[in-house]
């Protein structure tokens, strides 16, 4: 069976494939909204959109389980809504307030919930490889069969950091799930400018790591190179690496006046975006009409808007707490 | 180049602009110099400082890099010491703890290890500070934290002048050079002197004379600084605002002269209290005019926080005007700060 | 493990044993701790600290990593959080800025910037200071340099008991903890109570009392403080020597008590002089004391210089206790220092 | 011609290939003098001795002309004698003599000599990479044919600055010639402990990276190798890699006590030593007999015991001038 044009992800009840396409909705219209509060000014600080990602982190986040950890970058409101963070809490988070899951402390870049084990929201780039490569070593050294996901973006890739990880992973062979999304672009810099070798599985290779590249445009695809993968690691193979193809059609963050790509470029890519694509097979298969598109806009339309006013609603950290959890207050369990 | 007769003429420009045409003139004067860092090229610069330049200059003397911290700033090191003159720019000094090795274990050590044969001719730049919501992984003020490192110059201009002017003068100076320039500070405008040149970084600057209080700040903390001096005059105490300039080198004479006609010293930093700069021109302010101080010496400082997000927290943990304000008139007062 | 009738029994061990057994008895007790590093197993440990842990613990719980400090310091911060209570060892402290990313922006910052939701438990070891000949990269003492960030702790044992103590209260702190052990200390003998157990971390402790000086040293500037009030003694100057023990959070009170009791104060540091942790004491001092000090306070620190090799010049670059002595006669008997 | 049995390297005369051994010996005798001067208290600090790898140094660097470049570790006196520094230089440093290279100031890890172009003498592992780049960055941007040639160990693969140095030199096509000298072990960590893929040269394969493995006990093999290396590199063909398979015999630095390796393992290689083996190869080339090598062994002999003398009688650098050089005296050429 050819991956690429299945309806479903393999094993995947009708469902579970609709809500592929929902979440990858809500990532979509939650940035939507995120845009318009940046110009607003009620999100503030860098903004680094996914629009145009959502068929990596959907497609990745159904092939972990709620043990299982994910490690992102500034770029993870896609991972964390994905991850069942609520868009509540990320956007009170966004707003800078205290019911944010992060207390308004991180913003946009930095979204953690220790309870979904979501680490982070990581703004140096590279900076969660290592971290994930500890958290895998944690679960190997206690006996726990989980896998740690750890998304990052190609730029990454010529981190010394990267280089790191993905030796002491391999060599340890732990259950680390390194997921690269290949956007092309780190902030104006195209691949061919930061590598000699731009076949990134060929550099996973070099640290005897299984990899393989998969199009991160469709969500089908992404769900099952991920599942294969998870599989894999959880049964003690050590890690794998997925190139996820893909692209942002938004600017880098909300600073950038994009003179390093053309419109059509950006423009031929959208013609691929991932949730046009996937809607249009879920209608082939049967399991999407106008109607349940409308519905499912309504739905999340309305999350949103209710999210947005709770989070608006939401207060503010009182100043005197901000030297709380400089240090811990309680020993650590 | 030569000395027009306009030469007294000036243009309203920014401090991004001032640094953008120190960068211009320095690629137009020697033929050695070049910039390197990442999205320095194509991008326009992470804060549009080098705009323009890729055009003008060309990808060999405008070069992007990869994301490589480590590499590209010892590849400066090595480009310096084989007769090149690189401006590497860390896009934030966030990012430079990942270069900090090749920083303090070769740039700052060469030349003195190796019995002075091997000079450092290296400028770094990057940007430093808070202030813009930018949370606890990308707003570090570290410069006043550089300046424990022996063999390294650490500039902080907070002016037009200074941001068009230091650069070439840390050109040419022999040592490695590292330019803190302040996120904040980008968009300031102001007037500069259409043959501004290089300037001496020897000394610091008195910005702002008076009588009761010195005020010792330096990039970001200038503008708070002198608009503190500004209410404090409304109340009678006459403020002397000093600008650092240079943190290492300090300029302890220029401190202490300052120090001895006011006697009483503030230090106004952006860095976090325990260990910061300011800490250290307290100790020099003790050590070498302890009996000349009418009060102890005080500092305002960030909070000792990973800074938070939310705007109030982040207001609440960097100095502002209003706290030094208070401090100075606790000082003046006659109380301890 | 139970109180045994024995327990005021000692044994003559070094300051390399006392850390070994510490290690050994982490080991034992908590089935989560494990120690990682380069050449901590089958090498034993580039200073021996480690020796025949490897055979005792097995490869799992004494992991020898690659040459890759940034990767095992970040899977370090990564295993505390996933319920480890990881002993990372930077091999010295020179190479930990290597890892200084992974510190300063994740350990350091996670906690606060979760809001609160991520402790890590982290214990990291290295090896610092200078005085062995090791030269200009090999020298480093930047324990009081690292004590400028907020959200780690920074230990510096000096004393047998500090070595065998104070692993423990850093594996019981939820928070990172960093621990320099002085090279030249590893040999140093003494006699150390068979039930030495976690010792305290929050007070600096008074090693000497005295009445006429407090002379404020930490790791390896100890002993050279305690030479310093020796001699002095036979002159007739009663020094009280403070070990600081822990450099951050620093112990203020339990310096002020002892300034206010001998109104005249001396820092011996190892680090270089500016922006070192004895400018942050004299700061501080300065700011809580100043109506009580009899004199400026007093700083002994290295030379501000890359660490020479020839054994003359290391001499005279760091402090010596002939430094601490002149300096104190010259403080008591009214001199600025 | 199977270069591993030819008695000397390509297009070299028999005096030259006398050379090799006398510069091998050389390296040898020195450093055994410096472990007796080291067990005598002159020599302090960390030594670290070459003692079996000679052949990589001596074969390197006759392939490099007078203007290229050398960057080398803390294991570097061999490296230091080959490109010319003289002995007295380098015991005067390790004596920490005024008279040294770096006037004491540097001991036997920090070894420079900006006449020669020997830019060190690094002691970060990994640390000397990212110089390099550098120094061939400047060549090209200077329009300058030079090579620089670049030793580390093997255990310096592992760290980021491996990765980043070895992009930046593929990516700009920099005159870089890697020298990396796989003795098995860094300190007393076995490569296989420390890399996932034990095979370097596919590691610089993922750079783009021309890389071949070369025997290092063999001074003919390494001498072609680097020729040939140098010559693809200085034509403007970008970097090369080399890793140079050898082994050192002695410990890692003077207290070490070898608890990793087996004294089996160490005989094994010591049976390949360099310089018997390539002695006998120019005896059965007729250019070497008995005399011969008594006669050089007596000339080095000489040499070290004068280059000794000398150093002994050599002066301290006043304490005054502790702080000369911190910054520079003068403005940068
Ligand atoms: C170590 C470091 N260097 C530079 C930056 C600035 N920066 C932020 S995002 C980014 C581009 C990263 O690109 P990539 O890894 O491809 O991720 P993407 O943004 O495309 O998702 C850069 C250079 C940073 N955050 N950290
Ligand atoms: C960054 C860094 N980490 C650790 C060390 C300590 N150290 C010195 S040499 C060495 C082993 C290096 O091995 P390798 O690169 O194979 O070179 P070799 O000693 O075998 O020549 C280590 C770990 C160091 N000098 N630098
Ligand atoms: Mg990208
Ligand atoms: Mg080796």
């Amino acid at each position: 069976m050819n991956a690429a044009a299945a309806p479903l992800p393999a094993d995947v009840g009708a469902d579970a494939a609709r809500a592929l396409l929902r979440e990858m909705l809500r990532i979509r219209r939650l940035e939507e909204k995120c845009a318009e509060l940046y110009s607003g000014g009620q999100i503030r600080g860098f903004l680094h959109l996914y629009i145009g990602q959502e068929a990596v982190a959907v497609g990745a986040m159904i092939a972990l389980g709620p043990d299982d950890a994910v490690v992102a970058t500034y770029r993870e409101h896609g991972h964390a809504l994905a991850r069942g963070i609520s868009a509540v809490s990320l956007l009170a988070e966004m707003f800078g307030k205290l019911e944010g899951c992060c207390r308004g402390r991180g913003g946009s870049m930095h979204v953690f919930d220790a309870a979904r084990r979501f680490y982070g929201g990581n703004a140096i780039v590279g900076g969660g490889l290592p971290i994930a490569v500890g958290l895998a070593l944690a679960d190997r050294m206690q006996g726990r069969r989980r896998v740690t996901a750890c998304f990052f973006g190609e730029g990454a890739v010529a981190e010394g950091s990267f280089h790191e990880s993905l030796n002491l992973a391999a060599l340890w062979h732990l259950p680390v799930l390194f997921c690269c999304e290949n956007n092309l672009y780190a902030m104006g810099t195209a691949l061919a400018l930061s590598e000699a070798e731009t076949d990134l599985c060929l550099k996973a290779a070099s640290y005897e790591i299984p990899a393989w590249p998969v199009d991160g445009m469709d969500v089908v695809a992404v769900a099952d190179a991920c599942r294969r993968a998870v599989t894999a690691v959880r049964a003690g193979g050590g890690p794998c690496f997925l190139e996820l193809r893909t692209y942002r059609f938004r600017a880098h963050s909300m600073y950038d006046p994009e003179l390093y790509r053309t419109k059509e470029e950006v423009e031929a890519w959208k013609r691929r975006d991932p949730i046009p694509a996937y809607a249009a097979r879920l209608r082939e298969a049967g399991l999407l009409d106008d109607a349940g598109l409308a519905a499912l806009e309504d739905e999340i339309a309305r999350e949103l808007a209710g999210a947005i006013e709770r989070a608006e609603a939401g207060t503010l950290e009182p100043v005197s707490e901000l030297l709380r959890f400089v240090y811990a207050e309680a020993p650590a369990p | 180049m030569s000395a027009s007769p306009a030469a007294k003429s000036s243009t309203r420009t920014t401090y991004r602009g001032a640094i953008r045409s120190a960068l211009r003139d320095a690629l137009q004067r020697d033929p050695r110099v070049f910039l390197m860092g990442e999205d320095v090229g194509r991008y326009g610069g992470c804060f549009a400082v080098s705009k323009g330049l890729l055009d003008e200059f060309g990808p060999e003397r405008i070069r992007d890099t990869p994301l490589s911290e480590s590499a590209f700033v010892g590849a400066g090191i090595g480009a310096a010491l084989g007769g090149m003159r690189p401006i590497v720019e860390i896009m934030t000094v966030n990012f430079s703890l990942l270069a900090l090795d090749q920083i303090l274990n070769n740039a700052a050590t060469l030349l003195h290890m190796s019995g002075g044969q091997l000079p450092v001719p290296l400028v770094i730049r990057m940007t430093t500070g808070a202030g813009r919501q930018l949370a606890a992984q990308h707003s570090h003020s570290l410069e006043g934290w550089y300046a424990h490192i022996p063999g390294i110059k650490v500039l902080t201009p907070a002016t037009l002048e200074d941001a068009r002017g230091m650069l070439w003068t840390a050109l040419e100076d022999p040592n490695p050079v590292l330019i803190f320039e302040h996120g904040g500070l980008y968009p300031v405008e102001g007037e500069l002197a259409d043959d501004a040149g290089p300037v001496e970084i020897a000394h610091a600057a008195v910005r702002r004379p008076g009588r009761d209080v010195s005020v010792f700040a330096y990039g970001g903390t200038l503008a708070k600084a002198l608009a503190a001096a500004d209410d404090l005059a409304s109340g009678g105490i006459e403020a002397e605002v000093v600008d650092l300039r240079t943190l290492r080198p300090l300029d302890t004479e220029g401190i202490l002269a300052s120090v001895s006609r006011t006697h009483r010293a503030v230090i106004v930093d952006e860095g976090w209290r325990s260990g910061s700069i300011s800490a250290e021109i307290s100790a020099r302010i003790t050590e070498h005019a302890f009996y000349e101080l009418d009060a102890p010496v005080a500092r305002v400082c960030s909070a000792e926080v990973p800074m938070p997000y939310a705007r109030h927290q982040e207001e609440a943990a960097l100095p502002q005007a209003t706290t030094v304000v208070e401090t100075i008139r606790r000082l003046v007062g006659g109380g301890d700060a």
